[in-house]
């Protein structure tokens, strides 16, 4: 994967949770809100890129057989590190993603990156892919953030659209609604690739 | 047998500056963490319970320890004459966890002022309840030096009708602040001055 | 800062040392490779494969359940890592994916209408589906629905067509179908099946004794893929360049089109798409399976050891072969002359073999310069023998030290040898096999005068392929058919002549050949300076008397008895196969059992049992053998270039050509793609009749 | 009395895969048969009630006196990661069939939320440690019903006229849905 490659291919190619299958829960859990979302996303961004740092930093200095557990120890530190810092400078959303941002720590897309990833490439290159990754994570986040409290709560970041005669859909920002919003979207973006022509596996 | 000899040295290693660098960003960040915590959580109960702005209460904190917990108490001031205290509890015993609940207390009438909810993880339309005025209002002048119970327990609480943990972890709480007040009058008062 | 490191580090540590003591502790043996591949693995235990975690994917991996891309984290580069470390490459086009095993389509005849649900498991219900075929398909797409790839669709004939690019193997297709005909196919299952009773077989796939899936390649060829044609080919036979040249086509024998029409030219076809590869002078690359440590060896390098070595190979093993003489092939190299098959085209085939990374030996003769025991000693799990039928049988005439007699195959292997000999005046070969008719056809481009062939039945009963025959009629080699050597005429311990016996055509013999009657007092003398004896061979055997052989029983045609089903003799590490199990015959045949004998050394040096084959198909299914075929129209054969006759005599060129690319994508369309209880009657019509049932439907 | 309804109310109504949102990878991932779901859930049954019990003696015995709860993400999941692996070794050697059976899902498990996730909750909550073992055990169950139903309802939906853009994936989460819909049937059920 050259340079360009790893910047760029978070957002489609590799786009998670919908082309990349991973890291479910958080996109599940924390989108009843655009901002979660976004919090969640930059939360997970910062981890990343760090995280593919160091590991890139590291690679020939662990070895082999206690990678696993060095990586997760290097991808908790940083994890909290995001808590300790969101609960110094933006409480009230450290206080809404709750349990969610230790749980970061099992979100295999990190540690599916930094295995995959920055175990086997430079500093800078892993660095980008990790904010590629991020991000398009970021941007998944918030716009299914975006839908459900739009949908359920009638707000978009917190502002009011509809005014007083609008009787929201409640029934999104509870667990069920973020199954189905995740689902239709994933169904959506499989039938835009199918009509673009893509071959791409979705297990 | 070396093998694992390097493979122990190099995750303690790694373990162990993770925990020191982490524990270095703690201590810096532990009184902004704090403030914050304070400025949020408590911030809108105490401002409910006093009528004024949180700003003007949260720097006067005083934390008193009984039996291995810590209550953190606020004061209001009116002059140097101490008229009142807000004092947290944790009412254990809720459906979600504990009902975090800050009790404000007039020395003038050794009344209590109120009730205000700091924070619950209660079921919405159920337990969430006990952040209705209506349930808080049998809070408002209930006399100090004594102890409170459920109706259903032939107290005076009457509670909320299916959340009955969360009412009674409601009245937990309070007759902690009850007890500690009973007990502890003078210490939180010398506490006070102390500072 | 020192409390946290502490208790950090000390957990840490404690775990550490407890993992460290566990492992050596409850130590488990496994196979290396599960490890390997585990760590290879991102180690996330995502759970997005759909196995266990990663080393339960790993496992599967190494197992293959699972192809190496299986993560759904690693991507393309842990798959081409995995891929590596299994020694496998990744190919794109041949990954393990899902085949339909019908032909039938809009040509099924129905049994009746059904305009029920439109789900294949549905129709089942009702007598066993609407077509007449018991194992066609029913063409509703429930496959297509079972698909989550999109890796399906209902092709313009009726039948799901597979998508390699989207198929990921996950076998959903073959749980949704009904009647089981798709299945997941993989380079090794390829080559460990055989035909069952079961399965839809065109005759000509039936008959073939190396079972080559004669439709699917011609298909391949029809629409201009002739790499996927070669594949198909080598998949049974890794010998396309001289079973092209020499092969006598029994699958023709079998061609339904000769009902109406001459059968196709499989064969041409064939050797069309063989020589397409050489002229392109890049070999196409042959997947092999990951290694199995197992050791297998060859004796003899002639088509049934090249065979055998050829698809253990494939399958994972490491393979030696042994050879007697200074080069490998066998009869292909000294059996069959130069203008049959020319020796460059054999050495570009057999190089191709030995590519894979298969080892040679040659000079080296058992009981000679080794023994069984030796090769087991050096640590080979199995034997393969096949050491051929070499030993040519006399006419028992008092020839022996007679000049003037030479053996067949001696014959022509000294011919191969030294390349000078020239053969002066008359000869008579005796035989009417293909090994007479090259003789023949070998002394007269080697100077001889006359040649005749001396043959005991008529010529409908020969024994060698028709065209070969021709072709020495051709040349002006003189037949005499119904003759039966008697005497041989000699002077001063030389030939002079040979007395014959005419015969007559009595009742048939058991091998349905109508047996030759002496006819009293007819004798004739055809005079000749050489005869040649070529009327049969048996395996020469001398190396079973020699020091560290086990005891190998014998038939009584003196060939090496082993279990037809599983060609293991008596001693289980030893296999045999070729012409030193039936007798000489066919090269095709050898091929087979090369394949056959690798099948079960597979399984021997693997799981320690030969799976029998169930319900294997041996005979024509009767089904299949349909006499009558209606709507197909006439269309001439091609034929191949043949070498003008001036050129051909006195020299040792090549006499066939191949046939050309447009003659060949013709001739492909001339076959009839017959499966058990369909063909094309005519595909146009078909379709359109399809298109109108459609239409008829709708309104 | 208590317990039960604690156990109840871990089970159907704070259902931790289809109310809490936790452990949905291998929910996905692992749901396709029921034979797997199965080993699946009671595993992480097994091991979510074991690794509770470890993590919550952290935490009350090792970080609390010290004042060092900011660690117990890090301390988590370093125990749950050595004691799965503890686990998985001891089972392998000791008992082949169990292992087959369900050793063989343990790695799964380390990085499943779920586990953790409940670890946290124990803390969060304030459980104590009768109160803990409890809510562990029933909230995995939790898991292991929601994933065997789940299974249950793919194995069908496999040959289900799925439009083609919804199959796998995307529809499962659909049916995620629904059975989260029905799940939140319960609310109110326990305390």
């Amino acid at each position: 994967m050259d340079f360009k490659q790893a910047l760029t291919h978070g957002f489609w190619r590799d786009l998670p949770p919908f082309r990349l299958v991973l890291g479910l829960c958080p996109s599940l859990a924390v989108t009843a809100a655009a901002e979660n979302g976004l919090g969640m996303g930059l939360a997970v961004t910062f981890v990343l890129i760090f995280s593919n740092m160091f590991i890139s930093l590291l690679r020939r200095v662990i070895p082999d057989k206690v990678r696993i557990a060095s990586y997760i120890v290097v991808i908790a530190t940083l994890v909290v590190l995001v808590e300790l810092s969101m609960k110094a400078f933006f409480f009230p959303l450290s206080q809404q993603l709750g349990i969610y941002i230790p749980l970061i720590v099992v979100n295999c897309i990190i540690l599916g990156r930094a295995e995959a990833f920055a175990s086997r490439n430079p500093v800078l290159i892993s660095m980008a892919d990790g904010l590629s990754v991020g991000l398009g994570f970021t941007v998944s986040l918030t716009l299914v953030g975006s839908l459900r409290e739009i949908l359920g709560s009638g707000t978009w970041f917190g502002m009011g659209l509809f005014g007083p005669g609008f009787e929201p859909f409640g029934f999104m920002v509870k667990a069920p609604g973020a199954f189905l919003c995740l689902g239709v979207l994933l169904g959506l973006m499989n039938a835009w690739s199918r009509r673009r022509g893509e071959i791409f596996v979705q297990t | 047998m070396r093998d694992i000899g390097r493979l122990v040295l190099v995750l303690v290693v790694i373990c162990s500056l993770s925990a020191a660098s982490l524990s270095y960003v703690r201590t810096s960040l532990a009184t902004r963490i704090e403030q914050q915590g304070d400025y949020y959580v408590r911030g809108p109960a105490l401002a409910r319970l006093f009528q004024q702005p949180a700003s003007q209460l949260l720097a006067n904190k005083v934390k008193i320890t009984r039996d291995g917990t810590e209550y953190p108490v606020f004061f209001r001031k009116d002059g140097d004459q101490v008229t009142g205290l807000a004092v947290e509890a944790a009412g254990q015993g809720g459906y979600g966890g504990p009902i975090v609940m800050m009790i404000g207390i007039d020395l003038a009438t050794d009344t209590v002022l109120g009730v205000e909810i700091v924070s619950h993880s209660e079921t919405p339309g159920l337990g969430a309840q006990v952040e209705k005025a209506g349930f808080r209002q049998q809070w408002v002048g209930l006399p100090l030096g004594s102890s409170v119970a459920l109706a259903g327990s032939g107290g005076s609480v009457d509670a909320i009708t299916g959340a009955t943990f969360s009412s009674s972890a409601m009245v937990d709480g309070t007759n902690q602040v009850l007890d500690l007040m009973n007990k502890n009058r003078a210490a939180i008062l010398a506490e006070i001055a102390g500072r | 800062m020192l409390v946290p490191a502490m208790v950090l580090g000390g957990i840490a540590a404690v775990a550490a040392v407890a993992l460290g003591i566990a492992a050596r502790i409850f130590h488990v043996e496994e196979d290396p490779r599960f490890k390997g591949v585990a760590d290879l693995l991102p180690g996330a235990n995502c759970g997005g494969c759909g196995f266990a975690g990663c080393t339960a994917c790993a496992e599967a991996i190494v197992r293959g359940q699972a192809e190496v891309n299986a993560c759904v984290i690693g991507q393309t580069d842990t798959a081409r890592q995995v891929a590596a470390f299994l020694g496998m490459e990744m190919v794109d086009n041949e990954p393990q994916i899902a085949c339909p095993d019908c032909r039938g389509g809009i040509r099924a005849t129905r049994k009746y209408d059904y305009a029920g649900f439109d789900d294949c498991r549905a129709a089942m219900q009702l007598f066993h589906g609407p077509t007449v075929c018991d194992h066609g398909c029913l063409g509703l797409g429930t496959c297509i629905r079972a698909c989550q790839f999109g890796a399906i669709r209902m092709g313009d004939e009726g039948l799901p067509v597979f998508d390699p690019l989207r198929c990921v193997g996950c076998g959903s297709c073959v749980r949704a179908c009904p009647k089981g005909i798709i299945s997941i196919i993989s380079e090794t299952t390829k080559i460990l099946h055989w035909n069952r009773y079961s399965e839809c077989l065109a005759p000509c796939r039936q008959k073939c004794p190396a079972q080559v899936n004669v439709p699917k390649y011609i298909e391949h060829i029809r629409k201009g893929e002739f790499a996927q044609a070669l594949m198909t080919v080598r998949e049974s036979n890794p010998l396309p360049l001289s079973t092209g040249r020499v092969c006598p086509e029994p699958c023709s024998l079998a061609c339904r089109r000769q009902i109406e029409d001459e059968p196709v030219a499989i064969n041409y076809l064939k050797r069309f798409v063989a020589d397409w590869e050489m002229a392109q002078d890049t070999r196409l690359h042959i997947p092999v399976a990951p290694d199995t440590g197992k050791r297998i060896a060859v004796i003899g390098g002639g088509p049934a050891g090249l065979s055998a070595a050829y698809y253990l190979r494939r399958l994972g093993h490491a393979v030696a072969i042994f050879e007697k003489m200074p080069a490998l092939g066998g009869m292909l190299r000294y059996g069959i002359p130069e203008y049959r098959l020319p020796k460059r085209i054999l050495d570009w085939e057999i190089q191709g073999i030995l590519d894979l990374g298969i080892q040679a030996t040659c000079n080296v003769e058992l009981g000679k310069h080794f023994s069984i025991d030796f090769l087991r000693a050096e640590g080979f799990d199995a034997i393969f023998m096949a050491v051929g039928a070499w030993l040519d049988k006399g006419l028992g005439l008092d020839e022996d030290g007679l000049e003037g007699v030479a053996p067949g195959i001696k014959f022509l292997e000294t011919y191969h040898h030294q390349k000078e000999i020239t053969v002066t005046g008359k000869v008579a070969v005796i035989g009417g096999g293909n090994t007479a008719i090259d003789c023949a056809r070998t002394s007269l481009r080697s100077g001889a005068e006359k040649v005749t062939i001396v043959y005991r039945r008529s010529r409908d009963e020969m024994p060698a392929n028709p065209a070969e025959i021709i072709a020495a009629e051709e040349e002006g080699i003189e037949f005499r058919f119904l003759s039966a050597p008697s005497r041989i005429l000699s002077e001063d311990n030389r030939v002079t002549g040979l007395e014959v016996l005419r015969m007559e055509l009595g009742e048939p013999d058991p091998s349905g050949r109508r047996r030759p009657v002496p006819v009293a007092g007819s004798e004739e003398i055809v005079p000749c300076d050489l005869i040649i004896e070529a009327v049969g061979q048996e395996p020469d055997l001398e190396f079973l008397k020699s020091e560290g052989m086990p005891k190998l029983p014998l038939t009584r045609w003196n060939t090496i008895d082993a279990k037809e089903e599983t060609l293991q003799t008596d001693v289980p590490f030893i296999f045999t196969g070729g012409d030193c199990f039936t007798g000489p015959g066919l090269m095709v045949e050898a091929i087979g059992a090369g394949r056959y004998a690798a099948r079960s050394i597979h399984y021997y040096v693997t799981d320690g049992v030969i799976p029998p084959i169930e319900h294997r198909q041996t005979d024509l299914i009767p089904a299949s053998l349909f006499d009558s075929i209606s709507g197909v129209e006439e269309k001439p054969k091609v034929h191949e270039p043949i070498v003008s006759l001036e050129d051909r005599l006195g020299t040792f060129k090549e006499v066939e050509g191949t046939i050309d690319e447009e003659d060949a994508v013709y001739e492909a369309t001339r076959c009839l793609h017959c499966g058990t209880y369909c063909y094309d009657h005519d595909l146009e019509e078909a379709r359109q009749q399809a298109e109108q049932d459609r239409l008829q439907e709708s309104t | 009395m208590d317990l039960i309804i604690l156990a109840v109310g871990a089970i159907f109504v704070q259902n931790i895969l289809l109310a809490q949102y936790l452990g949905n990878c291998p929910f996905c991932g692992v749901s396709k048969k029921t034979g797997t779901a199965v080993g699946m859930g009671v595993a992480v049954i097994f091991v979510a009630t074991l690794a509770s019990i470890f993590t919550w003696l952290a935490y009350y015995r090792l970080l609390v006196p010290r004042g060092l709860e900011y660690l117990q993400t890090l301390v988590f999941i370093l125990i749950i990661a050595a004691l799965v692996q503890l686990v998985e070794i001891f089972l392998k050697k000791q008992s082949r069939t169990l292992y087959d059976a369900l050793g063989i899902y343990l790695p799964l498990i380390t990085t499943n939320c779920a586990v953790m996730g409940i670890a946290l909750l124990n803390i969060k909550h304030g459980f104590g440690f009768v109160d803990m073992v409890v809510y562990s055990a029933a909230s995995a169950a939790g898991f292991a019903l929601a994933i065997i139903l789940f299974a249950g309802v793919r194995e069908r939906l496999f040959l289900a006229p799925v439009p083609k853009a919804m199959r796998g994936t995307a529809v499962a989460l659909v049916t995620a849905g629904i059975m989260s819909l029905a799940f939140m049937g319960f609310a109110g059920m326990g305390k």
